[in-house]
């Protein structure tokens, strides 16, 4: 694989759509657990919109398509997650404005943005037990794959074992950001539900583009 | 899980149907996206009160809709924010030419759909101040946290800056009255019992036969301590002496004392505890100047109260004592 | 058992407590015996309307008392009918002159308290007419028992005799209306969960967690049946099936919709019941004309609704929209 | 025992007072089963209010102590429970006014009047599974012993004895009067409360004044 083709990406959404699906009740079991349990439904609400939203629009535009799974994730998802997943594709679909093909450098960069759309969006720094925990190496170690000379797809393996990692090393963390904060020291020990649904994102993509 | 409800994914809507069936006179509902205004807005040349959050907390704030109070509310689904497409249509449907002022109880969720959908309005020339209400003193540790929640003192604020707004008065005004309000207001809660996320269908909690969780938000965020169940005093007691001191509320000072219950809890357990405010604040030297004792910004069919102290001028007893007709809160008219 | 009480002796003491610290300017408590009065009374030259019944279904009693609506409320201990001696002195404390109307709901005790105390007062020459509410139509064969339970209509009743004898209407016209309120109004009530009596400590009835009781009674009475716990619309099906078919409310008829919490359901799950009734009524043809949904006549903690009709004159809606200022109800003012 | 003084007539009140602060749950659950778990808990509320109006106001006139416990009884107890003592006691106390003893035949008409009472009070008929049917063959009983030239002691026992049978025979019956009656045929198959506290109260005249 040398490049993503807008069927591609189509198809990792579909399939980023069916694993929220499948781990809706884990997710939302882990928010129950220092969150408001929703997270599961909330995400799997927004991802089932967006399946409708595209249903028989291939636009071919794959930066559009991105954006669009931005917008109906903004306005479906709602509480933190919304924002959050919602900037993440719009920052995604901004970085891919136009291309119907992906090449590595490109997902870096598409990647990149939508890493900062998310810190920017929700302020986290490493550590606060968020998203931004699985996120943050998953970036580094795709740019750091791809600089070491690993293909596209192991490139995309390496970004979705550290985001597994990122997310791991959640759970003994103290929250920072989010609901789970008002938990203090209690939040500890917790795996943090957006930092795994983060994880499946990134997995998502590794499995569906770099799929054996 | 026991609920009057048909599909746990139906509940907003159909809630929203049965306020829109129950009070043509009062509001009028919209579905695409979800969001309540007042009947007559927009009202040309009053600055307008746009807040909203998760459902699952009502009367807040759809029952907080009309004359004297807010011009919309937002709904998102059960305790998730609403997303920035509903702020955004409700703030164009009310804005009166005058601005919007938009009520943000300070969870992560909630402030960063609502800075979007502020983006948003401001994009197309509305102009938009937001109002944060952070009055939880159960969130100890505030810098290292998301900040203190907002509970109580919203249902105050939004009557209090929705009196402000009728006057006319400047969309920094109405906006500086609230945070007024923010600041003078402080909150804590407690539950008997967890609630129920329709959608989820089993408790947000566990909690023991013989225990109580102090210092509860409103989503069954988890408080201070969990401890055993104690008399009413004794609860009155923990949760206002940490709301007292917290301000401080001094000796001399009048507030608005109100006591709230989160959904499931019975009339007369809340006068019993609005008993028991009144002698602790007695002790205190505090006087109430005024009250308010019901089930205002709840927490589904959680069975507990909160108290919500706020420090009054006499300027805010205007406000708060000016005409006020809403489903959830009316008086005067 | 776990609630926000002291000891469970002293809940309705201290709830009176409460009332009393809380409204000043509505009502005055009295403690030996207990009964509370508009904070006015008595009103020269009005016919005053003096309820009670035992304690637990709040804002019912106590929370009407005040301009508009009762002159008294007499507190019983929790679920039990006052005693004469409360009565009494209510009715001498009112009366102004014009005759009392106590405004029984038909329990065999609240009957045989109020008929003692009927008795009490008409030996010291007050006039008093007595009006029975028997509303509930859950209660069938009602030949065969003590009649059908007093529940829902008691609420529309006191709003619409207090408007009644706030126009100072005579003694016997304000008893013919409330007497019209009663006949005109049904009602019908379910459970969701059991409540607990405080002095009791432990839940009246049992209940399975996918059960409901459709036909409870305000003191946890069984109903009709016990079912699986059901969709909404069917629940509202069954209910307002019942309650229509009673009067029989006919196509074409106005009617008050009060749709009721019995004091543990969330407000969300009441608007969720009513938009259910007013579909169900528009396929009835039935017209809502005014409506009531809050928790008004409660039940302690318990989870459920009861849906109360009642068909309108429009002398009737003119009582009913007649300003109140009580605790527990207020608007016009 | 040829007479019952004053003396005996206060300790029967305190022993009655005893019984149903003993048998308060008793009752309270009999009533949970086919009212509003509330019987034990009125009377209870009521005899406690009587020992303390009692305390120390020895009047010696057994009517008017009679009447007091009434009064005490219909102010205190509330329910259904409240009216149906207060009348039984207050309807004993005109009967024995002015009295310092009871002779078997003072009884005999106290306790008729005291039932006659209670039934214009309920308007309940035999049968309809209330008070009445422990009192009606109390009396009855009571009656027609003393017509059989039993003992003054032996007239109380049969008299306790027949109200224990009427309440036992509440069991089968459904409910007419009173709250139990909503039940209908659901009833059948529950001790009726306040046959039992009125058995109680004849049980315990017997036990005090008939003592062995
Ligand atoms: N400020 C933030 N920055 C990044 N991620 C955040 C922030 N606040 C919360 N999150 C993430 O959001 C997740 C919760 O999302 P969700 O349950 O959908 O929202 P809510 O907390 O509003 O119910 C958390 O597990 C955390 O990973
Ligand atoms: N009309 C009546 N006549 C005689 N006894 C009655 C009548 N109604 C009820 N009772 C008696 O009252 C008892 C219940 O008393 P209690 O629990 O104190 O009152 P409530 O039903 O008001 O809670 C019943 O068990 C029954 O024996
Ligand atoms: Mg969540
Ligand atoms: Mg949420
Ligand atoms: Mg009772
Ligand atoms: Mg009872």
């Amino acid at each position: 694989m040398l490049a993503v083709t807008y069927d591609d990406v189509v198809r990792f959404i579909q399939a980023y759509a069916d694993v929220i699906a499948e781990q809706k009740d884990h997710l939302t079991q882990l928010d129950s657990a220092i969150g408001d349990a929703d997270h599961g439904i909330n995400m799997n609400r927004g991802m089932k919109a967006v399946l409708a939203k595209l249903n028989g629009h291939a636009s071919g535009d794959i930066g559009a398509t991105l954006k669009t799974v931005g917008m109906t994730l903004v306005s479906t998802v709602g509480g933190a997650g919304g924002p959050l997943y919602g900037t993440l594709f719009l920052q995604l679909g901004a970085a891919t404005s136009g291309k119907s093909e992906l090449e590595p450098a490109d997902w870096e960069a598409a990647l990149a943005a939508a890493v900062d759309g998310v810190i920017a969006r929700g302020k986290a720094e490493l550590q606060d037990k968020t998203m931004a925990d699985a996120l943050v190496p998953g970036r580094d170690a795709y740019r750091a794959a791809l600089e070491d000379g690993a293909s596209f797809a192991e490139a995309l393996r390496r970004s979705a074992a550290a985001a597994e990692e990122g997310m791991k090393a959640t759970i003994p963390l103290v929250a920072r950001k989010g609901r789970a904060s008002y938990l203090g020291e209690r939040s500890a020990g917790h795996q943090d539900p957006g930092a795994t649904s983060s994880w499946l994102l990134l997995k998502t993509v590794a499995d569906t583009w770099a799929g054996d | 899980m026991k609920k009057l409800i048909n599909k746990p994914d139906d509940v907003v809507t159909e809630e929203l149907q049965g306020i829109e069936a129950a009070h043509p006179d009062l509001v009028r509902v919209f579905y695409d996206p979800h969001y309540i205004v007042r009947a007559d807005a927009p009202v040309q040349g009053k600055v307008a009160l746009v807040s909203g959050g998760g459902s699952g907390h009502e009367p807040m704030h759809g029952g907080f809709v009309g004359v004297g109070m807010l011009d919309a509310a937002c709904p998102g689904q059960v305790f998730t924010s609403p997303t920035p497409d509903q702020m955004e249509a409700a703030t164009k449907a009310v804005n009166g030419g005058a601005g919007v002022v938009h009520i943000v109880k300070n969870y992560t969720g909630d402030v960063m759909n609502f800075e979007m959908a502020a983006d948003l309005c401001r994009a197309e020339g509305i102009d938009v101040e937001s109002v944060l209400v952070d009055d939880d003193v159960a969130v100890q540790d505030s810098l290292y946290t998301a900040g203190r929640r907002g509970v109580g003192t919203t249902v105050l604020l939004e009557k209090i800056a929705g009196a402000a707004a009728e006057e006319r008065r400047s969309l920094k005004e109405v906006a500086d009255i609230a945070r007024e309000v923010n600041a003078n207001g402080r909150s804590m809660g407690m539950a008997l019992t967890s609630c129920t996320v329709p959608a989820a269908g089993k408790p947000t909690f566990e909690i023991g036969d013989d225990e109580i969780e102090i210092g509860i938000g409103i989503h069954g965020e988890p408080g201070r301590e969990r401890t055993k169940l104690k008399p009413a005093a004794e609860i009155v007691e923990i949760m206002a002496t940490a709301v007292v001191d917290d301000v401080p509320f001094k000796q001399g000072d009048q507030v608005l004392a109100f006591v709230n219950g989160m959904g499931g809890t019975p009339l007369i357990e809340l006068y019993v505890v609005y008993n028991e405010v009144a002698k602790f604040l007695k002790g205190r030297g505090v006087t109430i100047a005024r009250n308010l004792i019901g089930s205002y910004i709840t927490s589904l069919e959680m069975a507990g109260c909160s108290i919500t102290l706020l420090k009054l001028s006499d300027e805010l007893i205007r406000l708060w004592d000016a005409p006020v007709k809403t489903p959830g809160l009316r008086w005067g008219v």
